[in-house]
C-alpha cells in the first residue's frame, strides 16, 4: 500500500511540475530548428558537389562517429578496451574444465533446435548492420553489439563447453580483437602512408581529398559506394567489439563449480 | 491509390493497439509471479515489433524496419534467460 | 489496378491485428493462472504481430509513392513474420517448462498432471 | 482535433509516463531478479522513446545492449551470489 | 507560446528528470550492490535520453514528419532534395555521441559485475552494510 501512495505522487508531481515547467518549457525544448553544426554535417555528409569537404556516405551519424569526429572515436574506443581488459584481469584464473557427465546439459530439444537456426540468423543481420553502416542505420558498434549477443545465447542454452568444444575459445577471440584494433589503427594512417612516399601534404584519419590535400581513398568501387575508409573502420569495429565482449562472456559464464574446487585444490 | 487513405486507416487504429499496449504493460508490472511478466513483456513486444513496421509505414521512412527486425530477435533472449535461470539456478551451465 | 488489391488486403489485415491485439491483451488481464495466460499470449503473438506483418509487407508492396526501399520494406516484413512465427513459441514454450519445472505456479484447476502430481491441485 | 505530430507525442509521453512507474518499482523492489524484469520493461519503453525520436542508430545499438545484454549480465550475477536484497 | 505539444514535450522531459532522481536515489541509499548495478544502469539510459531529446526537431508542417539524419534516395540526388533533407532531419550529433557511450557503459557495468562477483567470493555476501561490519 506504501508503494502505491508514493507512486500516486511521483505521477502527480510529474504532471503538475510540468505544468508549472512550461512556461520556462520554451527555452529547453526543441524546436523547428537544429543548430547551425548540425546542419553543416547535415549538408557535407552526401554531397557530390563539394567534393572537398564532403565524406561520401549518406548516412549522418556514422559519418560523424567515423570521419567528421573520428578522434573522439578512437579514444573512446581505447576506454571501451581499458573496460574490457580491467574486466579480463579479474576474471582471469587457471581453471581446469570438469565437465559433467551424468546431467543433461541446457534447455529443452525444441529451443536448441529453434536457436540452431535463430543463431545463424543473428551473425547474418549482425553482419548486414555492420557491412551496410555507411548507407543505411548501423555500423560497427551496432553490429558487433548485435553479434555479441549470440555466444551469450549459445552458452545459455547448450552450456559453457559447448562453445568451448566448437572452437570459439578465449585465444582465437583474443586474435580477432587484436587483428580488430591493428585495423583500425592502419586505417587511421593509410591515407597518410600512402601520401608519404609521393611528397603530398596529408592527415591522420583522413577520408575524402581534402582542399589542401588532394589524395584520398576511392568513395566507389566497381560502382558500390563504401565511403573511402568507413567500409573498413566498420568492418573492424565490429570484429573488435563482438570478440571482446565474447571473451568477457566466456570468463563470466565458468561454472562456479570449477572455481570451488580450484580453491580446495589450493587449501590441500 | 492515394497514400493518405492509408495513413488515414492507421490513424485509426493507432489508439486500439496503444489500448492494447496499456494493458500488456499494466499486466507486466502486476503480475503475481516472474513468468506472468515475462510473459507480458514477450507478447508486448512482439506487438511493439509489428506497431513499430506500421509507425515507418506511417511515417514514409523505409530505413526504420531495421529496428524491428533488431527487435523481433532479442525479446526471445529475455525468455531464455529467465526459463535457465528458473530450471537450473547457475546460468552458466 | 492489383496494387490497389494489394494494399486493401494489407489494411484489412492491419484491422484483424489491432481487434486481436485487443482481445489478447484483455485475456492476459482477465485470466487467474499462468498456464491460462500462455492461451492468450498466443493469440497475441500470431493474430497481433504476425498478421499484422503481412499486411504491412503487403501494403509497401503496393504503395510505389515509398520510393526504391520499398521492396526493402516488403522483404523485411516478411523476414519479421518468420522470425515471429519461428521464435515466439519456442520462448513460451521455455518459459512454461521452466516454470512448470521449477515448481512456481501451481496447475489449477487441474484434472490430472502426469509430469508431476504434487503440482496438480483438484478442485474442491 | 489533435494534428498527426500531437498523436505521436502522445503516444511518448504515455510512454515515458510508464517507464517512470517501471523505474519505480525497480527501485524499491526487495527480489532482485523481479528487478531486472522491470528493469527490461523499462529498457522496451526506451527503446521506443528513441524509435519515436527518430534515432534508429540509437535503437539499433540499444537493444542488443539493454535488452540482450544487459539482463544476462546481471542474472548471472544472481544466479552466482545472492538472490533477495536484505531489509 | 503554450500549446498542447509544449506540454506533452514537458511531460517527457519531467518524467524523465523523475528517472534520473529515482536512479540516483537507488544508487545512494540502497544497500545491496547488485540494485546499484541496476540502478546505475537506469541513470546512464536516462541520462542518454536526454542528449537525443535536445537533438529532435519538432515537424515542419502537420503532414510532414521530421526524418532520420539518414539520406534514403542518394544515387540520383539534386541539390533541391539535399536542402530539403538538410531542412528535415533530426540533430545527427548528439546521436553519435550517445552510440558510443552505450558500448562503453556496457563495457563499465561488466567491470562492475565482475569486481561484485570478487568481493562475494572474498566475503560470502553484497551487502554494504555487512562488508563493512566483516571489514571491522
Amino acid at each position: 500500500m506504501r508503494h502505491i501512495l508514493g507512486l500516486i505522487i511521483v505521477l502527480l508531481f510529474i504532471i503538475g511540475f510540468s505544468l508549472v515547467l512550461i512556461v520556462a518549457g520554451n527555452y529547453i525544448l526543441p524546436s523547428h530548428e537544429i543548430g547551425m553544426l548540425a546542419k553543416y554535417y547535415l549538408y557535407l555528409a552526401y554531397n557530390p558537389w563539394q567534393r572537398n569537404f564532403t565524406v561520401m556516405s549518406p548516412e549522418a551519424v556514422t559519418s560523424i562517429v567515423w570521419d567528421f569526429r573520428g578522434l573522439d572515436t578512437v579514444f573512446e574506443t581505447a576506454v571501451f578496451y581499458l573496460a574490457i581488459i580491467g574486466s579480463i584481469a579479474l576474471g582471469r584464473g587457471i581453471v581446469k574444465y570438469i565437465k559433467p557427465e551424468e546431467e543433461e546439459l541446457g534447455l529443452s530439444l525444441i529451443v536448441k533446435t529453434v536457436t540452431r537456426i535463430s543463431a545463424v540468423m543473428i551473425i547474418a543481420v549482425a553482419a548486414s548492420i555492420a557491412l551496410h553502416g555507411h548507407l543505411t542505420p548501423g555500423g560497427g558498434f551496432q553490429g558487433g553489439a548485435t553479434a555479441a549477443v549470440a555466444p551469450l545465447l549459445i552458452i545459455v542454452i547448450f552450456s559453457h563447453y559447448y562453445l568451448l568444444e566448437k572452437g570459439v575459445t578465449k585465444d582465437l577471440m583474443l586474435f580477432l580483437r587484436s587483428l580488430g584494433l591493428t585495423g583500425i589503427a592502419i586505417v587511421a594512417i593509410i591515407v597518410y602512408l600512402i601520401a608519404l612516399p609521393q611528397g603530398i601534404h596529408a592527415y591522420v584519419l583522413q577520408n575524402q581529398p581534402k582542399p589542401d590535400s588532394s589524395i584520398g581513398l576511392p568513395a566507389y568501387i566497381n560502382g558500390q559506394l563504401i565511403s573511402g575508409t568507413l567500409w573498413f573502420f566498420n568492418l573492424f569495429e565490429f570484429f573488435a567489439v563482438m570478440a571482446g565482449f565474447t571473451i568477457v562472456f566466456l570468463l563470466i559464464t565458468i561454472p562456479e563449480r570449477a572455481f570451488r574446487k580450484e580453491e580446495e585444490g589450493e587449501k590441500q | 491509390m492515394d497514400f493518405s487513405i492509408v495513413q488515414t486507416f492507421i490513424i485509426y487504429i493507432l489508439p486500439v493497439y496503444v489500448v492494447a499496449f496499456v494493458l500488456y504493460v499494466i499486466r507486466a508490472l502486476k503480475g503475481p509471479t516472474i513468468s506472468d511478466q515475462v510473459l507480458a513483456i514477450d507478447a508486448m513486444s512482439y506487438d511493439l515489433a509489428a506497431f513499430l513496421v506500421i509507425l515507418s509505414i506511417f511515417f514514409r521512412e523505409p530505413i526504420l524496419i531495421g529496428t524491428a527486425i533488431v527487435l523481433a530477435l532479442w525479446i526471445y533472449a529475455l525468455d531464455i534467460y529467465i526459463a535457465k535461470y528458473l530450471e537450473k539456478k547457475e546460468v552458466g551451465e | 489496378m492489383i496494387e490497389d488489391l494489394l494494399v486493401i488486403i494489407g489494411m484489412i489485415m492491419l484491422g484483424i491485428g489491432a481487434v486481436a491485439d485487443l482481445i489478447a491483451a484483455i485475456g492476459l488481464n482477465r485470466f487467474k493462472n499462468f498456464y491460462l495466460r500462455l492461451h492468450a499470449a498466443t493469440i497475441g503473438t500470431i493474430w497481433g504481430a504476425f498478421v499484422p506483418l503481412i499486411g504491412a509487407s503487403l501494403i509497401a508492396a503496393g504503395s510505389p509513392c515509398l520510393g526504391v526501399y520499398r521492396w526493402f520494406v516488403a522483404g523485411g516484413g516478411l523476414a519479421i513474420a518468420f522470425l515471429v512465427l519461428i521464435l515466439a513459441p519456442a520462448g513460451s514454450h521455455a518459459l512454461a517448462r521452466a516454470t512448470h519445472r521449477s515448481g512456481l505456479v501451481r496447475v489449477e484447476p487441474c484434472v490430472v498432471d502426469h509430469l508431476n502430481e504434487d503440482m496438480c491441485v483438484k478442485e474442491g | 482535433m489533435l494534428t498527426y505530430e500531437e498523436i505521436m507525442l502522445l503516444i511518448t509521453a504515455l510512454a515515458s509516463v510508464f517507464s517512470v512507474i517501471a523505474v519505480y518499482y525497480a527501485i524499491i523492489e526487495k527480489n532482485l531478479v523481479r528487478a531486472v524484469v522491470f528493469s527490461a520493461i523499462q529498457s522496451t519503453i526506451y527503446a521506443f522513446i528513441y524509435y519515436m525520436f527518430m534515432a534508429p542508430d540509437i535503437v539499433l545499438v540499444y537493444i542488443p545492449v539493454a535488452v540482450g545484454l544487459y539482463p544476462a549480465v546481471i542474472l548471472i550475477l544472481i544466479s552466482k551470489t545472492e538472490k533477495v536484497e536484505k531489509q | 507560446m503554450i500549446s498542447l505539444s509544449t506540454y506533452l514535450l514537458t511531460i517527457i522531459v519531467t518524467s524523465m528528470i523523475m528517472n534520473l532522481a529515482l536512479a540516483l536515489y537507488g544508487i545512494f541509499f540502497k544497500p545491496h550492490l547488485t540494485k546499484k548495478i541496476i540502478a546505475l544502469t537506469i541513470l546512464g539510459d536516462t541520462a542518454n535520453t536526454f542528449a537525443i531529446i535536445v537533438g529532435y526537431r519538432r515537424w515542419i508542417s502537420p503532414h510532414s514528419p521530421s526524418r532520420p539524419p539518414v539520406l534514403v534516395d542518394y544515387a540520383n540526388i539534386n541539390q533541391e532534395d539535399l536542402v530539403n533533407f538538410v531542412n528535415t532531419a533530426v540533430d545527427p550529433l548528439p546521436q553519435a555521441l550517445v552510440l558510443t557511450a552505450i558500448v562503453i557503459g556496457l563495457a563499465v557495468t561488466l567491470f562492475l559485475v565482475f569486481l561484485a562477483l570478487q568481493i562475494y567470493r572474498l566475503y560470502g555476501t553484497l551487502d554494504v552494510r555487512e562488508i563493512k561490519r566483516l571489514r571491522g
